[in-house]
């Protein structure tokens, strides 16, 4: 299975072990991942709050390299990507003054038979069964809380993507590698997103609540499918522990990383060794020696 | 060719079936006809070979074996395609047959020629979709070039003028002989609306807004319920592309409502259904 | 033929854009017209004396008036050509009016056209042929499909008027949802106290006959003269011997196998079992499915106890015929399932609102049983996880109704008022307990029922949030709802103690099986279509069956009684007469011709064409053809156009008449 | 000159519940449009048949208009969904066999759609007059037609 693939530049840098990951992750499953060539920034965080045809025009420079590639499918990891491309694609659809302004800009129409992927949807063409067909590791003594974030099933009007208020397909791919989801609150909860250089202190709140009820159902790592959830979750640890003592450190992991603990990858392979939150307690719980 | 004349013994004996309709050795040693087994002995003069191009289906609903007692039927995919089209129209009741399903590597196109008939070429019922017994053997057939879809999808570049052109000569030439119509086991109506006078939707003589008229009606009802077999096309003494008409509006079926005529006894006929989702972009 | 031609000015209406003299000049020279005559008003008395002295004088055989829209006049004109003799079916009409002189301005183009209208009109009427209406028998006897208030009302107004009532109702009792519900708004009254005499009353009427426990199976034939199928399920009680005593119950040992449906699964119910103490009618049903006699063939606890010997193990479904004139559907509607997708649905559920996983999340019917006196808590509001009085309560309305993305579109009508009820029923009954009522709107029109909202808010003091809720979870043994207030612009979080979710009306799971046996077209959603939704409220396109209650779109007790009626009242108005007359414009089998491939029947709307075998004389089938049963026609014609060889031709509007339109074009 | 002075012939078959009365408000609003349009009425567009059509082309049509209900709205609840889909067959052996099919309209107006009657009307007409005669059949006509 050939997917294109749009890393953004979250996996270049604060998500690099996403990239590495996924990348192990698609090639033991037989995806073959063709990044996109000159890729460029999808706008996300500033474009759509300052400039709404630059926010679409971006991400529909990527578009048309995926059409010249002669991609059918492009895979964005990060949610912020992924949503900023869908809303793109809905915006070129249905408003055709829009379209032809982006038309001009780029010289060239933008394809519309394309459909953008999320990670999980990647997970999912791949498939359960070969999935759980190819776990190494048994991973069923693992309790995992799946964490959407907002921006991956959100607006459901344009992404269509599993259930605005109560999605499961997360769940149904760590059911796949072997471990058990738990059924918890705050999946779909904010955890702050870019607030986290400028107001740290509101990054550290609403994070906290995430982890608490998490651990409240018995989870042991929390798995997200977004960049900026992991650095939220995962670095703003330590500030938690800071304001709340009594807080107890939880692995964040990146979903892929999860896949690939099952499919027997070694977590340096996978990068964990690059997380801020150690995640010694989990790989001990797995019995995954590092 | 032993075994189907086996079988076809064996049926008749036993009173399966009243009569087979099968193919015999023509007047010209090589070519086939339609032949009709009455009795047991009748049998030995069927053969099977690459001359058998006619659909037998046509038969089914004539008056002598409508209804009559089972009717055994030498039937290749093609063949078959007209039969289950009839048994999806009422004209034949499914009990009331026994198909002798023939493997079939292609007809003829003519006889003493080695092409394959133009129905063979883009055939998907090599082994019959439906039979009671099946008998031969799939070997290979050879490939052929598709040149008669390439002639219809010529008709996407040509301008209305030029089409109309070419049917126009095409159409100049019919004689109105109704050999299609004859010919057609999709053509069953006792009486024909070309044949009807109160009113004359299809004017009787043979000019060209007449056959026009004619052309156009005829490619029209069967449209959904044609199943390919250009028995029209190989009957018309005009040699009228007929099989251009029928083909398209076969494609037409496929591409707009996804429908294939023929292949299934429980495919809800296309005219006389409908889905809500039904093409409207054309109604304003 | 001779044909009379008349052509009407409407005063200036017609005469300011057509030259009406020329084009009756002109009509005159048309071959077969014998008078042709023009007039100021043709439909004024004079006029249509006009018409009747010319048919006389002329010996018309057929008539063409060149006035206005046949929509308007056609009717008048007819009758004029039969009071003088001319069948009104050898009649034609030019719409000179509407599609000529009212849309166009020139006289010489407008005149033009006009006299080609005339030309088309003469022509077809040429084509006519004399017709008369048909006249149809009709069975004075009512079907009534659902017994609850809708189908008790409908019942009680036919069968009070003198006719006799068929009465089906599905479940073992009538009483439907409203035997249910603890108090009706918004007056507060006890919903059983005054349904329970009704239902007595339909028992006891001599004019009702009551089938419960059964089902329709199929409905053929067409108004006035329906043929039903009716199913009525084995009971495995003898009606007859049963008094209603109640021992097999209480000596029933299935005791916690079940959920009682009454109770909307707040209770149990033995395997043989009357759905709630005020049944009607007051006999057991036995639950082959639970009972351990269906079982293991042991127990028969219930037969040693019957002291009537009414228990009837082997008792079989039985299928009862009945011929029927009019149908009323009342068959009500269903709650929306919140836990998970409906059945057959597109829409999803609500999940993440933890109905089905938290016992104290429940929906509005159970509320009512919870609040009703009759009900599992004998009408003490407690919640159902621990029996305990709920301090903090919070409804959430339009749940699954307003909600294009996860629900219905529509708006359900009657939640914004039973959760207002609601409300005051806790308020009433747990007085230092707190209300939280989040919603979207109220819509609350209706006699005295804003009234009662505000009642609810100001004396009550139910608080209310405008907006949604996003979520419900468990913590700590409190029910988190967040929300948003949207007139406060900020979320909320309240830490209820049970919450109740208005969920919407929806329509009736096998509504749709329903719609096709009957022939009733019916919405997206599964609820029944009027014929207009002004005018013609409680009939459906297929004629003698007519609407009553929450089937046709979600309402309230005193709506659904008020269509009862009139449901019923049009049912009478049908059986006022003896015979129906019917337009003569329906299709018509010319069987020697017809090849019998019944496209025809696969396009008919109405299951009007049936088959017929031709037989020859030693009664051999020579052929199966189509035949049109004329009663269920309604004359569209479509078979006439997929009909290949023109077999079937649809009278009035036959081929030869619309050629000679179109001939008379050139 | 001809070319000039030249108004097409248009024949319409419109349903009796929707399009036909939705004519009749065109009248009674009082709209205007241009007289070349002749209508015949049928009770669905579910009985129109294309022998209609072809025969209105041999009488001189210039164009022809069929118009009904809109889907769902159908007097007889289907009667215009059995024909819309045999216009899609019809449309397209038209334009296979060169006779332009854009000479052939179809709308859905309803009772209430006076306003749409109208400019769907006069759309038809501007169209074809702009197309000219329709020359194809007015040669075949002319060529058999003898008593003109």
């Amino acid at each position: 299975m050939k997917v294109g693939y749009y890393p953004g530049c979250s996996l270049t840098g604060t998500g690099k072990e996403y990239d590495m990951s996924l990348r192990k992750v698609a090639s033991l499953l037989d995806v073959e991942l063709e990044e996109l060539k000159d890729w460029s920034c999808c706008g996300a965080t500033s474009a759509h709050a300052t400039n709404h045809l630059l926010s679409v025009a971006l991400p529909a420079r990527n578009l048309i390299i995926a059409k010249h590639q002669k991609l059918k499918e492009l895979a964005a990891p990060c949610a912020a990507c992924y949503n900023r491309m869908m809303v793109a694609a809905h915006e070129l659809k249905t408003k055709p003054e829009i379209e032809r302004q982006v038309s001009d800009l780029m010289g060239e129409s933008i394809p519309y038979d394309l459909s953008v992927i999320n990670i999980i949807e990647l997970f999912q063409k791949v498939g359960k069964e070969k999935i759980a067909a190819n776990v190494k590791a048994d991973l069923k003594g693992i309790k995992a809380a799946c964490y959407y974030g907002c921006l991956l099933v959100r607006p459901f009007k344009i992404t269509g993507f599993d259930d605005a208020e109560q999605p499961e397909s997360m769940e149904e791919l760590i059911k796949a590698a072997g471990a058990q989801p738990v059924d918890w609150n705050y999946k779909l909860e904010c955890c702050g997103g870019a607030h986290s250089i400028a107001h740290m202190e509101i990054v550290v709140d609403l994070s906290k609540k995430i982890i608490d009820d998490a651990k409240l159902h018995g989870a042991d790592v929390i798995i997200v499918a977004c960049p900026m959830c992991h650095s939220n979750l995962d670095m703003r640890q330590k500030a938690i522990k800071k304001e709340y003592p009594a807080h107890g450190d939880i692995p964040i992991l990146y979903l892929s990383e999860f896949i690939g603990l099952a499919l027997g990858l070694k977590p340096k392979e996978l990068g964990l060794n690059l997380h801020f939150v150690d995640t010694k307690s989990l790989l001990e719980k797995a019995e995954i020696k590092g | 060719m032993n075994e189907l004349r086996q079988l076809s013994k064996d049926l008749l004996q036993n009173g399966t079936v009243k009569v087979i309709i099968g193919y015999a050795e023509g007047t010209t040693p090589g070519r086939t006809k339609p032949f009709i087994a009455r009795t047991p002995e009748d049998t030995d003069k069927f053969v099977f070979n690459k001359h058998c191009v006619n659909n037998l289906a046509v038969y089914l609903t004539r008056k002598e074996y409508k209804g009559k007692g089972t009717v055994g039927i030498v039937a290749k995919g093609c063949d078959v395609k007209a039969i289950v089209q009839l048994v999806q129209e009422n004209q034949i009741n499914k009990d009331d047959i026994y198909i002798i399903g023939m493997n079939c590597n292609g007809a003829a196109a003519d006889f003493g020629k080695d092409t394959l008939a133009v129905k063979c070429i883009h055939c998907t019922v090599r082994t019959p979709h439906l039979y009671h017994t099946l008998l031969g053997t799939i070997d290979e057939m050879p490939k052929q070039e598709d040149d008669h879809l390439k002639m219809i999808e010529k008709f996407d570049a040509m301008t209305s003028e030029e089409k109309w052109a070419f049917w126009e000569a095409e159409f100049e030439k019919c004689v109105k002989c109704y050999a299609c119509r004859q010919t057609c086991p999709m053509c069953y109506c006792e009486k024909c609306i070309a044949d009807k006078s109160m009113p004359r939707w299809i004017e009787s003589s043979a000019h060209t807004r007449g056959n026009f008229a004619w052309n156009i009606i005829r490619a029209f009802h069967l449209s959904g319920r044609c199943i390919g077999c250009n028995e029209c096309e190989r009957a018309c003494p005009a040699q009228i592309p007929l099989s251009l008409l029928n083909r398209k509006m076969g494609m037409v079926a496929k591409k707009e409502f996804d429908y294939t005529a023929g292949i299934a006894l429980d495919n809800p006929t296309l005219v006389g259904n409908y889905n809500n989702a039904d093409r409207e972009d054309f109604i304003k | 033929m001779k044909i009379g031609v008349f052509i009407c000015y409407c005063g200036e209406n017609i005469g300011r854009t057509v030259d009406c003299a020329a084009v009756a000049e002109a009509a005159g020279r048309f071959p077969g017209v014998v008078c042709s005559i023009d007039y100021k008003y043709m439909c004024s008395d004079p006029g249509q004396n006009l018409i009747k002295n010319a048919i006389k004088e002329h010996k018309l055989d057929a008539v063409v008036v060149g006035s206005c829209s046949p929509h308007m006049h056609e009717k008048t004109f007819r009758k004029a050509c039969a009071d003088a003799g001319v069948n009104p079916y050898l009649f034609d009409m030019a719409n000179l009016r509407e599609h000529c002189s009212w849309v166009h301005e020139d006289i010489v183009e407008g005149t033009k056209k006009a006299i080609d209208l005339v030309r088309i009109s003469v022509e077809r009427v040429k084509k006519n042929a004399p017709l008369s209406p048909i006249l149809v028998p009709v069975t004075k006897k009512a079907l009534v499909i659902g017994g609850g208030i809708s189908g008790i009302q409908a019942s009680l107004d036919i069968a009070n008027a003198g006719f006799d009532v068929v009465l089906v109702e599905k479940e073992p009792s009538i009483g439907g949802h409203m035997s249910q519900l603890s108090e009706t708004f918004p007056t507060l009254d006890c919903s059983q106290c005054i349904l329970t005499p009704r239902m007595v009353e339909v028992y006891q009427h001599p004019k009702i006959k009551l089938l419960t426990y059964s089902e329709v199976e199929n409905v053929e034939g067409f108004i006035g003269n329906f043929k039903v199928t009716i199913r009525k399920k084995a009971r495995s009680i003898d009606e007859s011997k049963c008094t209603g005593c109640g021992l097999c119950m209480q000596k029933c040992p299935i005791k916690k196998k079940a959920f009682n449906e009454f109770e909307e699964g707040l209770a149990y119910r033995s395997a043989v079992y009357v759905p709630f103490p005020q049944a009607v009618p007051n006999i057991p049903v036995i639950d082959r499915s639970i009972c351990t006699y269906y079982q293991t063939g042991k127990c028969q606890m219930c037969v040693k106890v019957c002291g009537r010997e009414a228990i009837k193990f082997d008792q079989e479904d039985t299928i009862i015929t009945e011929d029927i004139g009019a149908i009323v559907v009342a068959t009500g509607y269903k709650l929306y399932t919140i836990d998970k997708k409906p059945e057959s649905s597109e829409i999803k559920g609500y999940g993440e609102y933890g109905y089905g996983k938290y016992k104290d999340v429940v929906d509005g019917l159970q509320f009512e049983r919870i609040a009703s006196a009759s009900g599992p808590t004998s009408g003490e509001i407690l919640r159902p996880s621990d029996s305990k009085v709920p301090k903090k309560i919070v409804f959430v309305q339009c749940v699954g109704s307003r909600d294009e993305s996860k629900g219905f579109s529509y708006c359900s009508k009657i939640c914004c008022m039973y959760t207002a009820k609601h409300a005051m029923l806790y308020k009433h009954k747990v007085h230092d307990g707190e209300a939280y009522v989040f919603y979207m709107d109220i819509r609350s029109g209706g006699k005295g029922y804003d009234e009662f909202v505000r009642r609810a808010i100001e004396e009550d003091g139910v608080k209310y949030i405008r907006g949604r809720v996003s979520r419900i979870y468990e913590e700590n043994g409190k029910y988190i709802v967040k929300g948003e207030d949207t007139l406060a612009g900020m979320p909320v979080t309240i830490d209820a103690d049970m919450v109740v979710l208005a969920t919407a009306m929806i329509a009736q799971p096998e509504a749709v099986k329903l719609a096709q046996t009957i022939g009733m077209s019916y919405d997206k959603y599964g609820f029944y279509n009027e014929v207009h939704p002004k005018l013609r409220p409680v009939e459906v396109s297929t004629a003698g069956v007519f609407l009553a209650g929450a089937c046709q779109a979600p309402k309230d007790i005193p709506e659904s009684v008020a269509m009862a009626s009139a449901a019923a009242s049009k049912s009478l108005v049908l059986f006022g007469a003896d015979y129906l007359e019917r337009e003569p414009t329906v299709a018509k089998v010319n069987e020697t011709i017809c090849a019998g491939c019944f496209y025809c029947q696969k396009v008919c709307p109405y299951n009007a064409i049936e088959r017929k075998e031709i037989k020859d004389r030693q009664g051999n089938i020579v052929k199966i053809i189509a035949y049109v049963n004329s009663g269920l026609c309604q004359g569209c014609g479509t078979c006439n156009a997929v009909c290949p060889s023109k077999s079937v031709e649809l009278i009035g509007f036959n081929d030869e008449q619309i050629y000679a339109q179109i001939n008379a074009l050139g | 000159m001809e070319e000039k002075t030249f108004e097409p012939k248009i024949t319409a078959f419109v349903c009796n519940w929707c399009t036909y009365t939705g004519a009749d408000l065109a009248g009674t609003s009082r709209l205007k449009y241009k007289p070349n349009i002749k209508m015949i009425r049928v009770p669905c567009t579910g009985r129109i048949d294309p022998v209609f059509i072809i025969k209105a082309f041999e009488k001189g049509a210039d164009g022809v208009l069929i118009s009904g209900c809109h889907p769902g709205d159908c007097h007889y609840n289907t009667g215009n969904f059995h024909a819309r889909r045999r216009w899609v067959l019809f449309t397209e052996l038209l334009n296979y066999m060169g006779i332009d099919s854009s000479r052939l309209f179809f709308s859905w107006v309803s009772a209430s759609e006076g306003k749409k009657f109208v400019d769907v009307v006069s759309n038809v007409i501007e169209t074809v007059k702009a197309k000219g005669p329709f020359q194809q059949y007015q040669k075949i006509n002319k060529e058999f037609v003898l008593d003109e």
